[in-house]
């Protein structure tokens, strides 16, 4: 059954893409019968894991090293449900979005083409199948960024395709250094190979480097506000929730299998010090913006910092596991509140035909769903109670408090203060004095989406409200670092 | 020093001069260009890899060189396609 | 950026780019640690992998998975070039000439002919459907310089997915036939890899060709 | 040693070519150029024993990449002598 369910993750979504190519009629309902089928397979992984526990799947019957294995975890399944569950309200809302505008024919099989990468790479344990599942990540990423067409949009793409590539090649070139060293690409096969030499150490630095300009760790993250600012707004919510995602993903495996014991402590240190530049300088930029889709997606430069800040967390000892948890509760907590809030601000850009946020109130009185998504994604994403976003940030609050790591401690304070001061710029605009009607410029905002905004940020809230289960269910085979 | 050695020494310097080209130059063509032979690069590095020992070449790292020569062509595609496009809108 | 660091920048990024070229070169230097744990593999594996062509047996058997996401990014880079929708004229032609026209005469069906041998040749010697498909995409570029390439949209629209449409259904057959995901029976094998190969070849050379003309078919002409 | 020479020849070419195609200033020189690397790299690949990876560098690295960059130049050539700019990509929304 775990062959199917897993399946079911990849091949749902490809074939949609399949389908979509031949006959793009009734988009929106292909890609959500292939959503809920990804969704679907995530489930019955779950299920299969909680009874069974983990277990690796080889394709072609081969096993490693010969052929390519998927590894189901609980980090994997945590990951592939994230991605089903994002990908429901978006697809909702681009069917509003896009409607029948030419655009909107091609968004639909770039989208199953990146849904079905996401999955395949969550899924993978191979080093180069990640390469292969990296770049139709990023492809089909910059591909969707051009679809408004706009001159912004396009130098946005450029800037993301080139920098996705080099990052993509600085990994490969890292994969050819392992595979000349040990003859062997599988993750499980190489943490029992890999010793503290000067290959490995040169390997680990290109393809950590590489990912790291992938996932946009300060002061790699020069081209993500750009794109994610300049996308179509359910793009944006794709990119800023799921994509940056995978190529930590990756990075976490690495972390967890790849690096030799004697790694120097100043390594982690370093990334948690890059974190903490992120969270403070992405914070200060979301603050100073001007334009409400820059803020938000300097939100995401910020709110990744805390991604990197697990790093130096994950050695100490049994508090590595408790940072673990709130790490990948993190990064589920924020794929939803931060879809959400691009979600509403793409109704607000809508509706007012532009997202300057000085003249913006009008329009955010006239649509109190989309604000009031805005404001639930916003609890989450400042760690207040009861988010999924608190849970997290109290665990890796935890973690850093219980391993002494005070630094960190005060760096995830400082940063839950200023993301609370931009959210409530954008907050302040419900509540600017009544003067001025609205005056809706842009074409109407789609009942569905508005809905679909406020449904991703409830899921952000339910994870806070019903923790449990996804604690278990990401604790099952989790991964440890090699001491 | 053997032969393998030398195209693998080949293919880093590759590495670098395409490296250096992406970060430097300011018209897309040439960045292409840079990102084409970067990738030439990693690729010898790969095949040299293969022809490391014995008499039998491993086929694994042609395989994916092959992969990567068509990944290659299809991102210069599209990078190339996108460059017009900015030029249209321009 | 203050002006003087500006003008160091080329100096610097060589610098730093020489800098981690010598060091990947020493690790590159360093004698391998293993005697070939995968080669091994492979030599022992081949005779069961339906093909005796030890690198179409990786791309198609062993890491097929990896073959498989490949033609899925082909696929995607012909949708994301459509989607650019780059409004060119409508013909880039050369005219017609008595010369061109019986080159093409004796050049199409020897490209087709050379396609199909790589093709064929792929499960024993060196050859394959990347480069099949390859030469039959300068094949049909061909066409389309002489002005002979017009295929109806439904059928381009065809042939540019039925190499993942094959492959996909194949690998979900597998679990069917064998148990397990694109794992062939091994009596069957080369005749599963060549019915894949073959609508890669078609789906591989279609989407090189229209990459190149860069227009979605039914567009509305210019 | 006539191997080393050969070897040596081809691996020397290479970079020659390869910086030829990244500092010139001519776009299709430097396309040229990068074609003609394209197929040394394919007789590399042949040197190292892996003629699979020399026919596809031949066919796609050298003949398709470089027909592609040439028909681009071409295509930005004819964008510019247009030099109209197309009304329907007007900024809107």
């Amino acid at each position: 059954m775990t062959l199917w369910w897993s399946t079911l993750c990849v091949a749902a979504p490809l074939l949609a893409a399949v389908v979509l190519v031949l006959r793009p009629k009734w988009p929106a309902v292909i890609a959500l019968v292939a959503v809920s089928l990804v969704l679907t397979g995530a489930l019955g992984l779950a299920s299969v894991l909680h009874a069974s526990g983990p277990r690796l799947i080889e394709i072609g019957g081969w096993g490693a090293p010969l052929g390519i294995a998927w590894r189901i975890d609980g980090l994997t399944v945590t990951l592939l449900l994230m991605a089903g569950i994002v990908g429901w309200p978006v697809t909702i809302y681009a069917r509003g979005y896009f409607g029948d505008a030419p655009a909107g024919r091609h968004f639909w099989p770039l989208w199953m083409l990146l849904l079905t990468a996401l999955c395949a790479l969550f899924l993978s344990n191979d080093l180069f199948n990640w390469y292969v599942t990296l770049e139709l990540l990023s492809l089909s990423a910059v591909a969707l960024v051009t679809l408004s067409g706009k001159k912004a949009a396009l130098d946005a793409a450029q800037r993301y395709l080139f920098t996705g590539l080099f990052g993509s090649l600085l990994y490969l070139m890292g994969v050819a250094l392992i595979y000349k060293a040990y003859g062997v690409l599988d993750l499980t096969l190489l943490r029992e190979l890999t010793q503290p030499t000067l290959e490995v150490w040169v390997a680990l630095g290109l393809m950590a480097a590489g990912l790291l300009v992938k996932s946009a760790l300060f002061p790699l993250h020069f081209w993500l506000p750009a794109a994610h600012g300049s996308a179509p707004a359910p793009v944006s919510a794709i990119l800023s929730a799921l994509v940056v995602k995978g190529a930590f993903y990756i990075l976490l495996r690495l972390w967890f299998d790849l690096v030799p014991a004697a790694m120097p402590d100043a390594v982690s240190l370093i990334l948690g010090g890059l974190g903490a530049g992120a969270i403070i300088w992405g914070s200060l930029q979301a603050f100073r913006a001007t334009r409400l889709k820059m803020l938000v997606a300097y939100s995401t430069v910020a709110q990744l910092g805390y991604l990197a800040l697990f790093f130096p967390l994950s050695e100490a000892g049994v508090w590595g596991d408790t940072a673990l948890t709130g790490l990948v509760y993190f990064i589920f907590a924020h794929a939803c509140a931060k879809g959400a809030m691009f979600l509403a601000a793409g109704n607000l850009q809508r509706a007012a035909g532009h997202d300057e946020l000085a003249s913006l109130a009008p329009v955010a009185r006239a649509l109190p769903v989309s604000m009031f998504a805005f404001a639930i994604g916003g609890v989450s994403i400042m760690g207040l109670p009861p988010s999924g976003g608190f849970i997290a940030k109290w665990t890796l609050l935890n973690a850093a408090i219980g391993s002494g790591g005070w630094v960190w401690v005060v760096v995830m304070v400082v940063g839950g203060l200023l993301s609370a001061a931009y959210i409530f710029r954008v907050l302040a605009l419900s509540f600017a004095e009544p003067g001025v009607e609205a005056v809706l410029e842009g074409p109407r905002v789609a009942k569905s989406s508005e809905w679909a905004s406020l449904l991703l940020a409830s899921i952000a809230l339910l994870l806070g409200l019903n923790a449990l289960p996804m604690l278990d269910l990401l604790n099952i085979g989790l991964p440890q670092v090699p001491l | 020093m053997t032969v393998t050695d030398f195209y693998a020494l080949v293919g880093v310097a590759l590495f670098v001069m395409g490296l250096c080209a992406l970060i430097l130059r300011s018209r897309d063509l040439q960045r292409i260009l840079g990102l084409n032979i970067m990738g030439t690069g990693v690729f010898m590095v790969l095949v040299t890899s293969a022809a490391g020992n014995g008499e039998v070449t491993d086929p694994v790292p042609h395989a994916m060189v092959l992969t990567g020569i068509v990944v290659a062509v299809s991102a210069t595609a599209f990078a190339l396609a996108l460059s017009l496009a900015r030029e249209r809108r321009r | 950026m203050p002006k003087r660091i500006e003008r160091c920048l080329p100096a610097l990024v060589s610098l730093g780019a020489v800098a981690l070229g010598v060091l990947i070169a020493l690790a590159v230097l360093q004698p391998p640690d293993h005697e070939g744990a995968t080669l091994g593999k492979v030599l022992e594996a081949l005779p069961d992998s339906g093909v005796s062509n030890p690198v179409t047996a990786v791309l198609l058997n062993f890491r097929a998975f990896d073959t498989l996401l490949e033609v899925g990014v082909l696929l995607l880079t012909l949708i994301a070039v459509w989607a650019l929708d780059l409004r060119l004229p409508g013909a880039e032609t050369l005219p017609a000439s008595p010369l061109f026209s019986s080159l093409l005469r004796v050049s199409g069906p020897l490209l087709v002919l050379v396609a199909g041998y790589l093709l064929w040749v792929g499960a024993s010697a060196p050859g394959g459907a990347f480069q099949a498909g390859a030469v039959l995409a300068g094949g049909c570029l061909l066409l389309r310089l002489a002005g002979l390439w017009h295929p109806p949209a439904v059928i381009l629209r065809w042939a540019v997915s039925v190499g993942l449409l094959v492959f996909l259904a194949t690998a979900l057959a597998m679990p069917f036939l064998t148990g397990g995901l694109l794992q062939y029976p091994p009596a069957a094998a080369g005749i599963w890899i060549l019915l894949i190969e073959t609508a890669a070849t078609v789906s591989i050379a279609a989407i090189l060709t229209s990459l190149f003309i860069a227009r979605e078919p039914g567009e509305p002409r210019r | 040693m006539i191997e080393w020479f050969v070897d040596g020849l081809v691996g020397l070419m290479l970079l020659w070519l390869a910086w030829q195609a990244l500092t010139s200033a001519d776009l299709l020189r430097a396309v040229a150029m990068f074609v003609v690397f394209g197929l040394l790299v394919a007789i590399a690949w042949t040197r190292l024993g892996a003629p699979d990876v020399a026919i596809a560098e031949a066919a796609i690295g050298a003949g398709l990449t470089g027909a592609l960059l040439l028909i681009t130049i071409r295509r930005l050539q004819d964008q510019r002598r247009a030099g109209v700019p197309d009304e329907r990509h007007a900024e809107t929304d």
